[in-house]
Formats: structure tokens, C-alpha cells, sequence
């Protein structure tokens, strides 16, 4: 079990090296100079004299390793510096951002969870069925439309034709409902067709027909039973689908001009503004990578198989 | 012919905490097999006896110990490779099914080793197939089948067919008859005595039933925990096994183990 | 013996045929009794319909077959047409089971305890969780599992195919049932438990358990058995007392099940 | 019925992609007008006799501009699915097959490679490079291939492991043999499927960026581009944002339906 954890927190610290470094080499490398660009910024034609004078103050001399390790001292204090497009500290920007962002991919993730089980279970105790083939079709659809069209649609049919909601949210509760379903739509479908099939391969396993003939009631077989061996290889898939949520709302908000950190970072795209490119890649892969620690806990708790598994066994 | 002299085999499983630990599936083993004829080694499942088998066809390098090939001392990892040795000695393997390529024709399967160890051209490898489909007793209809289409004793027979296809001298069988009916396993090991008389070749029954050994052997081995307990080269009667575990064995056999009023109204006729 | 055996009847089998969805029969007006304290082999090669037949009398067929015809007569009850929760009172606490394959009878994800625990619950109301705990370490105990108690607090995967083969018959015991099915129990599982699993079953017999033995060989048929059953293709083509069928075969088929022992008693 | 609904799918799917790669392949040379030639004085936005769906907010031909994208939406995302896959199933059979430290570096790598979402990858590399055709191409194949490679990898390992690849080293079979007429016959269907529900994620993908304004040139008739050109009209011109989404979702659909058919066949 120790072992089984350190391989994977290994794995996990060297993507999240890997990501400093990538963030470290996108401030640095890009086509922008950076003491130049911090001149600019400060209304000041820049002089050679001045870039130079920067470039000592923001330690741009000094060579690479130490530049990195500068810059990672300042990234634990949360130091990213400004942003070039709006002129304040990025911190401060992700601050705001960030809350309703963070509330967009919380409601997307329940609907996801509530209506995966719900359409998994209910596909897998009548397969073949008119609803599950209802259900099939949605999938099939759910898993080809392009989010930002759907989100368009859904904003034209309810914004602008019935104007049940304002084409412009300030971030209110209630206008968050359909961005967040037209986040999670796509993703229901994956889930429910995956879940689908494991209750429908495990409701043929032996164990289920041994329960049965010792006389366990069918409502505690399938939840206590089948769902529960079900959803032990989804929790990854769930805790992928958080981190993936976390990075793909940026398209989504910006469709539907909620005040989050997706629709920040698409701006600062359209204007070229790499230091907020930096910290956003900084911030979604972290979250990458504790959602993907959590999932595995979470495995290991639910599943002890996890750690009884080996890979290959013939060997020449 | 081959014989292994104080072969030892470690290797790490996973235990229900997820910690590795070392399991030794050979503990000091020695065996040879030297004359024509049929062998047999006997043991539960985790005694170590497929390891065995595999480290005796070159499949799987033991860790230490020395394998002698008609005298001459072999290194491991070569004997495998060595297309002398792949073409005079043949491993069937348990899964019958499994062991046959799903994609491809019965034909394709059994002319496998054929193609890979003996230089044949088209026109006579097909002749050769041919005559082995007859050997197995099987319908040449089979031959353009996939694995999927046949049923587990023809399975067996084409899995058989395969490894007489070079005429090797040594054939080891691992569980021959696991999965078969009982009518269909009574055919297939009459079939292969039969092909061990006309082949003059050695085979080895690697199993964990008791009555194939007795049934096909006069030579059996017991195996427990990695170790050859018992060796018999002559079984003339149950007796003739003095170990406590072999005597253990033998006595869970139902047909030892009735009681006297059943053994009593029981007359069958003998076949071994 | 015989008419002892008529007054002591516990279950009928009549006219039962199972088709496929296809109108295919897997089963053909079988018909045959179950005595108390008796036990009923039936013999045939894999695919003759006879794991089909126990699968018939709890009520567990797959959803591609089905009954087409005939009764199951159980303490005055046709089992074919009473509710599924009745039914599922009946499973278990009235006849149990226990199956081919101990590895893949259990939950993979649940641990022995709880799925004995659970079990027990379902069918007596008043147990709590600690005694049917407390129970099913007691009856594992007697199946001569070591450290029963490690047992319980352990999944599936870590223990072999004897120790839970014992711990099914455990669980099956503890429930009481009047009739036992036994589904070819000795096919998945080692030789040196072979012989501690008919133990039990011999027990039972003497306990007045009435058993239903499923299996393809004659010679645990000989072992445990009073009365056969041969089957073919979904047809009972023999049957008789063991000793009658054992000495005087009169079907072919019965003949090469026979004829297909390896070695005989005077090896 | 339920294999009528199945094979009605795959008709759907198969006469949809068929009509797709038709529009690819001869879609320039139907369409009407120059799909970037701006008509000033077509003041009438609607459908005409000579602008069949319109014109789009700078008076071009929407049809013609539908007709050429397909080109562009469709074929750069075959582009890019084909070398995913090619690296995809170079870098899973080497994986797969010749198991140990490699194996164990080179799943390492993956898992690396799969923790970075797919819009950090494009995000960082528009920073480190200029924003192209090729750096799209580029990144994407760097989000898609690790996945790919994972699913290759474990099907090699599940064909290796399997007991008829030992049964052909014994047979005296090479190792390039065994991977060629062995393995690859018994994975082909998995990367085919991997083909047809690929494409439909690679267009979404490759669109949802060149909705971003990342890869492709602002004019080009490429159908995410008309989508991002064509948001700021809404209001006044929704059939314009209507029209490519559709298209790309059509599309979509028709090699997932394709694909969910062969998987579903393949079982």
C-alpha cells in the first residue's frame, strides 16, 4: 500500500515539477520580453538604459537555474507579478475569479453524479428497453455536440427568445443553471454509457446469481452489491471529469460571460497575456493532480483489489 | 534425454496488502525423464508443477540449478531459443481454447511450428497437416474453422495435432484433460497413449488428479510446496506411495474413499 | 427403504421444461421427487440442463430462458407461481445453495463477514450484526478454517477456493435449510479439500438434511448419493437407486459414464 | 428489434459520414460562389437564388463557406487522429509487449503526459510558439496521444499475456512475428473503433480552439471559425452560428454512431 501510494505521489510531484518548470520557461521564453513589457506597463517609452535597469531589479541577469528557483520562491508566495492586461496583481484577479468558477464546476459536478447513477441504474435494470435506448441516443448526441454551440443554443432559445434569464450574469446563483448543464451534458453521456456497462457486466456475475439463491433482497443486491462494484472503478473517471471541469469551463464561461476564471483567461488570451497563461496552467494542474491523489485514496479505501493486481506476467 | 539438477524458482507476488512477497515455486528440484514412455507428476494447485513444466520446455528460466540436455549442460536462457530444442520438445498448455490464435485458421495454428522449425514447402506441409488432422482422429473440415467454432475435445485434439507437428521427443501436458467431460477425457488420453507407442517419444503428464497419473503412468512424481516429495518409478500398486502427503492424495480420491457398504455394491470393471 | 422414503416426500418436480427464447429446449418434462434426509444425484456431461434444473427450482434462471412448462411443488406451494418475495424467503432459508465455483461466489468487494452477516439478517429479523458475526465465526470455525476470526475481517481474493467452498457450506448451514443443492462442488476446488467438503456434506445427510447433488462423476455419485438421475440433453434418460444403476446400467449413455472411469477399485 | 435499432444506427452513421467525405472531397467544386469573396451589395441576408442559406455578416456566400470548410474541419482533424494513433499504437505495443523497466518508464511518461488537460497543453504551447496551423496540430496530438497509447498498451498486455502467444513461442515463433500476425490481428478492432470515436473528438476539439481564435486564419471558411466569427451576431443573426454547429455536430454524430456500432459488434 505504501508502496503502491509513493509510486504514484512520485509520479504526481514530477508532473507538478514538469509544470513549474513549463510556467517558468512560458514567463521567460515567450515573445514578449518581460522587463520590457513591465516598462510598457508603467506608461513609459522604453530606453535600452531602462529595460536594462529592469531587467537587474526583476533578477533577469541572473542565470536560468537561479531565475527558476527566484521564480518558484515568489510562485509559493503567491507572487505572479501583474497582469498586462488589466494592470493588476494576478492574485487578486484569481481571487475573484475564481469563487465562481469554482461554484459552476460544483453544480456541474452534482448534476453529473445525481444523473449518471440515476440513468446507469435505470438503463441497467431494463436494458433494451424504449427508455434505454432513449438514453442510448442521448448519449450518442451528448457525446458528439459541441459545448459551445449547445451553450449557444440554450442561451439564444432562454435568453433571447423567452427571456427567462439574462444574457449577462453577474455570477448569481441562478443564472449559473445552464452553463452548468451545458458543461455537464457532454460528460453525462460519457459516465452513463461506462456505468451502464459495468452494472450490466457485473448484474451477470456470479456473486449476484449467489445472492440471489441465499435470498438477499434485489434492492440491497444491486445497491449494496452491484452498484457498489460498479462505481469503484468510476471514482477515478469522476475525479478525471472534476479536473477536467476545472480546465474546460473556460470556453463555456465565456459563452455564457460568467465572471470566472475561464472567461478571465480566454481574455487574457485574445490580448496575449502570458503571465496570467502562466499562473492559470500553474492553478489547473495542480488541481489535476490532487483531484487525481484523492481518487486514488478514495480507490484504495473502497477497492483493496487495487493493490492485489500486477501487470504482465509472462516474461522472456 | 533432459534432466534438472537442484533448480530453484523464486518470484514476487502481491499479497492481499499489497506488499510483494517472494513465493518459491521450485525448492531444489531434481528430475529426468531418459527412456521412452509416459511420466507424470502429481500436485494441488501452487505445489509448483506447472513451473516445472515450463522450466523443463525452456519457457521459464529457473533462478539457479543446472539443465542438462542429452548430457550437455544447457544455459537457460538459450535453451529456449535453441530451434534443435524448440523442435524436439513441445509444451501443450491447459486452456486449450486460449492457446489458439482467435484470428486465425486451424490450419494456420497447426502449421505453425512447422513453418517456423522444418523447412517444408506449401504442397508438403499441407500433406503433413493432413496427416496430422488424421492422427488426432479429427475431420479435415476443421482446418479451415477458428477456435471459436469447435468444441472443447476437438480443441484438445488440434492443440495435440500442433504438438506432434514436428515429431518432438519430449511432450509435456499441462492439466491434458482440465475442463474435458469425462467420456471425451478417457478418449483423448487413449488417444495419446496411442501416439506415444506409434511416436516413440516421452511424455509428461503434469496434473492434479491422481487417477490421469495412475491411469497413464507407471512413473509419478508428487509434488508439495515447491518439492518433489515422492517419485515412483514403478507403480504397480497404490501402496507403492509410502509419503504421508501422496497416501493423503490418493485417499481423496472418492473412489478410495467410500465406505465399505458402497465399495461394496460398487463393481466396475477395472481399466488401469 | 423406498416406501419409507414416499412417505417422507419434500419436493416434486413436475413436467418441467425450460426453453430457450429461441423455443430451443434445454429441459424436457423432467420429472422427479426430493426425500427427506435423502440424496438425489443427478449425473450428466456439462450442457445436459442439470445446473439449469437447480436454477429452475430457486427461481434464478437467466433472462434468455424460461419455464414453459410444469410445477415445483414445495410444502404444498407450486415454487413457479408464488411472488419473487416470497420466493426470496424460501432461497436460502429454505433450500440452499452451494455453488461450482467458490471464487467467484462472493462479492469482490465486500468482506466475508458482512456478506455472511448480512445474509443471516436478511433471513432472521432479530439477529443483530454482532451476533451473526459472533455465529459465523463459530460455524467457520467447525468447517476447520484456521483463524476464522481473520477470516471474516478478509475479502474474497485473499483466500483459495477450499477455505471459501467451507465458508459457503458454513453459511448455508447456519441458515437451516430442509434441502441443500449442491451444484458439481468439487470441481473448482483441491483434492486434499475435496475429501473435507463431502465430509460435510456425509454430515448434513446424517443431520437429516435432504441434498440435491449435481455432478458429472460416478464415483462421488457412489460416495454420497441414494438415488440417481441420469442426464441427457435436457432428458433424464435413467434412474434408480445407485446400486441398481451402478450394477446394471441398462441405458447406453449410463454405460460410457461408467466405461469413462479411469482407474477401478482393484488397481 | 433491437438489432433493427442497432443497424438502423450504423446506416444513419455510415450514410451521414459518406455524405461528409463526399462534401470533402467535391464540396469546392459545387459550391456556388467564391467562399471568400465579399458581395457588398447583397443587402438582402437571407436565402436567395443565389446565396441558397445566405450570406454571413461581411456578405459572404454561407453555403460555399459550409461546402469548403468541410475540407478544413474534417480533414485536419483526420490529420491529426492519424498521427495520434500512429504514435498511440507504436508507443503501446512497445509498452505493452516488452514489459519491465521499459514498460514502467514508458507508462510513467504517459501518466505524466495525461495529467496536463488538454487546454494547458495548448495554452502553454501558443506561449512558447506562435500561434499556427502546425502548433494546433502540434498540441493536439500531444493532449490525445497518451490516451490512445494507454488503451493500446493495456489491450497488447491483455493479447500477450493471453495463453496462445505463449503457445506460439513455443511453436518457435519471433518476437516481430508474434507482434505482427499475432498480436496486431487481435487489437485491430480496438484501433479501429479508437478511429471512428476519435474523429468525432478530434473535431470537437480542433473547432472548440479555432473557436478561441487559436490555429486557423480569421477568414478562412473553416466551420469553428465561422462559429467565432459569427457569435457577436446572435441577436440579429442566430442562423449564422446555427448552420456549421450543426454541421460539426452531424458529423460528430455520424462516426460516433459508426464507432459505438463496431464496438458493440466487436463484443
Amino acid at each position: 500500500m505504501k508502496k503502491y501510494l509513493f509510486g504514484k505521489v512520485v509520479i504526481l510531484s514530477a508532473v507538478l515539477i514538469i509544470v513549474t518548470v513549463i510556467s517558468f520557461i512560458l514567463t521567460n521564453i515567450s515573445s514578449v520580453d518581460p522587463a520590457e513589457a513591465y516598462v510598457i506597463a508603467h506608461s513609459q517609452i522604453p530606453t535600452e538604459e531602462q529595460i536594462q535597469e529592469v531587467r537587474v531589479e526583476m533578477g533577469l541577469n541572473l542565470p536560468i537555474h537561479q531565475q527558476y528557483f527566484n521564480w518558484l520562491r515568489k510562485a509559493i508566495n503567491l507572487d505572479f507579478g501583474t497582469s498586462l492586461r488589466t494592470g493588476n496583481e494576478i492574485v487578486d484577479d484569481i481571487k475573484i475569479t475564481l469563487m465562481p468558477t469554482f461554484i459552476l464546476v460544483l453544480i456541474s459536478m452534482i448534476l453529473i453524479i445525481i444523473a449518471t447513477i440515476s440513468l446507469g441504474m435505470l438503463c441497467a435494470q431494463y436494458p433494451n428497453s424504449i427508455f434505454d435506448h432513449l438514453v442510448r441516443v442521448f448519449n450518442i448526441l451528448g457525446m458528439s455536440v459541441p459545448t459551445f454551440w449547445f451553450g449557444y443554443l440554450l442561451l439564444y432559445v432562454f435568453a433571447v427568445k423567452f427571456r427567462f434569464i439574462p444574457v449577462i450574469s453577474r455570477g448569481e446563483i441562478e443564472s449559473a443553471f445552464l452553463p452548468a448543464l451545458t458543461l455537464s451534458v457532454p460528460l453525462i453521456a460519457f459516465n452513463v454509457r461506462l456505468l451502464r456497462s459495468n452494472l450490466l457486466d457485473n448484474v451477470n456475475e456470479d456473486y449476484v446469481l449467489y445472492a440471489r439463491a441465499r435470498g438477499l433482497a434485489e434492492w440491497r443486491i444491486m445497491t449494496k452489491h452491484v452498484l457498489k462494484n460498479s462505481l469503484a472503478p468510476m471514482i477515478t473517471i469522476f475525479a478525471q471529469t472534476f479536473a477536467y471541469l476545472m480546465a474546460g469551463t473556460a470556453i463555456i464561461e465565456s459563452v455564457f460571460s460568467w465572471p470566472g476564471m475561464g472567461a478571465y483567461i480566454i481574455k487574457s488570451i485574445t490580448a496575449r497575456d502570458f503571465p496570467v497563461i502562466t499562473v492559470y496552467v500553474l492553478i489547473v494542474a495542480i488541481v489535476f493532480v490532487c483531484s487525481n491523489l484523492l481518487a486514488d485514496l478514495i480507490n484504495i479505501w473502497m477497492n483493496p483489489k487495487v493493490l492485489n493486481c500486477s501487470g504482465g506476467q509472462n516474461d522472456w | 534425454m533432459i534432466k534438472v539438477n537442484g533448480i530453484n524458482k523464486r518470484y514476487l507476488k502481491k499479497d492481499g496488502r499489497g506488499n510483494r512477497v517472494e513465493i518459491n515455486a521450485l525448492k531444489d528440484v531434481d528430475y529426468d525423464l531418459s527412456a521412452e514412455g509416459i511420466y507424470a507428476i502429481v500436485g494441488e494447485s501452487g505445489s509448483g508443477k506447472s513451473t516445472l513444466a515450463k522450466v523443463l520446455t525452456g519457457v521459464e528460466v529457473c533462478d539457479s540449478g543446472d539443465l542438462f540436455w542429452n548430457d550437455t549442460r544447457m544455459v537457460s536462457a538459450s535453451f529456449f531459443n535453441d530451434k534443435e530444442i524448440r523442435r524436439n520438445v513441445h509444451l501443450v498448455l491447459q486452456n486449450s481454447k486460449d492457446a489458439l490464435n482467435p484470428k486465425m485458421s486451424i490450419y494456420d495454428c497447426i502449421a505453425e511450428p512447422i513453418r517456423n522449425l522444418c523447412k517444408l514447402d506449401k504442397s508438403t506441409e499441407y500433406q503433413r497437416v493432413e496427416s496430422l488432422i488424421k492422427m488426432v482422429e479429427l475431420d479435415e473440415k476443421v482446418l479451415i474453422k477458428r477456435a471459436h467454432e469447435l468444441s472443447g475435445g476437438e480443441l484438445k485434439r488440434v492443440n495435440i495435432a500442433r504438438a506432434i507437428a514436428t515429431n518432438p521427443q519430449l511432450i509435456v501436458f499441462d492439466e491434458a484433460t482440465s475442463g474435458l467431460d469425462v467420456i471425451v477425457k478417457k478418449k483423448i488420453l487413449d488417444l495419446l497413449k496411442r501416439i506415444q507407442e506409434k511416436n516413440a517419444c516421452r511424455m509428461l503428464f503434469i496434473t492434479h488428479d491422481i487417477e490421469v497419473a495412475l491411469y497413464m503412468s507407471k512413473d509419478i512424481a508428487v509434488m508439495q510446496k515447491g518439492k518433489i516429495v515422492e517419485r515412483v518409478q514403478n507403480v504397480s500398486c497404490l501402496s507403492d506411495f509410502r509419503v504421508a502427503y501422496s497416501k493423503l492424495l490418493i485417499d481423496a480420491m472418492p473412489v478410495f474413499g467410500m465406505s465399505v457398504t458402497q465399495v461394496e455394491s460398487a463393481t466396475y470393471k477395472s481399466v488401469g | 427403504m423406498e416406501v419409507n422414503r414416499v412417505d417422507k416426500k419434500i419436493m416434486e418436480v413436475k413436467q418441467l421444461s425450460v426453453k430457450m427464447k429461441d423455443e430451443r429446449f434445454l429441459i424436457k418434462n423432467l420429472n422427479f421427487n426430493l426425500y427427506k434426509g435423502g440424496v438425489t444425484a443427478i449425473i450428466g456431461l456439462s450442457g445436459c440442463g442439470k445446473s439449469l434444473t437447480c436454477k429452475s427450482i430457486l427461481g434464478l434462471l437467466d433472462k434468455n430462458c424460461f419455464v414453459s412448462k410444469g410445477e415445483i411443488i414445495y410444502k404444498q406451494k407450486n415454487l413457479m407461481a408464488i411472488s419473487n418475495k416470497e420466493m426470496s424467503k424460501i432461497r436460502g432459508n429454505d433450500i440452499g445453495i452451494i455453488m461450482q465455483n467458490p471464487m467467484t461466489a462472493f462479492d469482490p468487494l465486500t468482506k466475508i463477514g458482512r456478506q455472511m452477516s448480512e445474509t443471516l439478517m436478511a433471513h432472521n429479523k432479530k439477529m443483530n450484526k454482532k451476533q451473526a458475526i459472533r455465529v459465523s465465526i463459530e460455524m467457520i470455525r467447525k468447517m476447520k478454517v484456521e483463524n476464522p476470526e481473520a477470516v471474516v475481517n478478509s475479502y474474497p481474493f485473499s483466500l483459495s477456493g477450499g477455505m471459501l467452498q467451507r465458508i459457503m457450506i458454513a453459511l448455508t448451514i447456519l441458515l437451516e435449510p430442509e434441502l441443500i443443492i449442491a451444484d458439481e462442488i468439487t470441481t473448482a476446488i483441491d483434492a486434499s479439500s475435496r475429501k473435507m467438503v463431502l465430509n460435510e456434506l456425509h454430515k448434513m445427510k446424517r443431520n437429516g438434511i435432504s441434498l440435491l447433488y449435481i455432478t458429472h462423476s460416478f464415483d462421488e455419485v457412489v460416495h454420497i448419493a441414494d438415488y440417481v438421475l441420469v442426464m441427457k440433453e435436457g432428458v433424464i434418460v435413467e434412474r434408480g437407486d445407485v446400486d441398481d444403476v451402478m450394477t446394471r446400467p441398462k441405458h447406453v449413455y449410463t454405460k460410457a459414464l461408467i466405461d469413462s472411469k479411469l482407474i477401478g477399485q482393484d488397481f | 428489434m433491437i438489432g433493427k435499432i442497432k443497424s438502423f444506427e450504423a446506416y444513419m452513421g455510415g450514410i451521414i459520414a459518406v455524405m461528409a467525405v463526399l462534401v470533402m472531397l467535391f464540396g469546392p467544386a459545387v459550391s456556388p460562389n467564391d467562399p471568400m469573396e465579399i458581395h457588398f451589395a447583397s443587402e438582402a441576408l437571407g436565402p436567395s437564388h443565389e446565396f441558397p442559406l445566405g450570406v454571413d455578416n461581411l456578405g459572404r456566400c454561407e453555403l460555399s463557406r459550409i461546402l469548403h470548410g468541410a475540407r478544413y474541419t474534417i480533414g485536419v482533424a483526420v490529420i491529426a487522429l492519424t498521427i495520434t494513433i500512429f504514435i498511440a499504437v507504436l508507443y503501446g505495443f512497445v509498452s505493452g509487449y516488452f514489459g519491465g523497466g521499459v514498460d514502467l518508464l514508458m507508462t510513467g511518461l504517459c501518466d505524466i503526459a495525461m495529467a496536463f488537460p488538454p487546454l494547458v497543453i495548448i495554452f502553454s504551447l501558443i506561449g512558447i510558439f506562435d500561434v499556427c496551423l502546425g502548433t494546433l496540430l502540434f498540441s493536439v496530438v500531444i493532449a490525445s496521444w497518451p490516451w490512445n497509447a494507454k488503451i493500446i498498451r493495456s489491450q497488447v498486455l491483455i493479447q500477450k499475456n493471453r495463453d496462445y502467444i505463449m503457445a506460439a513461442r513455443i511453436c518457435g515463433t519471433s518476437h516481430l512475428k508474434i507482434i505482427t500476425k499475432h498480436i496486431f490481428p487481435n487489437v485491430l478492432n480496438t484501433i479501429i473503433v479508437m478511429y471512428f470515436t476519435g474523429v468525432s473528438g478530434m473535431i470537437l476539439m480542433i473547432s472548440g480552439f479555432s473557436y478561441l481564435g487559436i490555429g486557423f486564419d480569421h477568414d478562412l471558411p473553416e466551420w469553428g471559425v465561422m462559429l467565432c466569427e459569427a457569435k457577436a451576431y446572435i441577436y440579429t443573426r442566430p442562423e449564422l452560428l446555427l448552420i456549421p454547429g450543426a454541421c460539426i455536430f452531424l458529423t460528430s454524430i455520424a462516426f460516433n454512431l459508426i464507432g459505438e456500432s463496431l464496438r458493440d459488434g466487436s463484443k
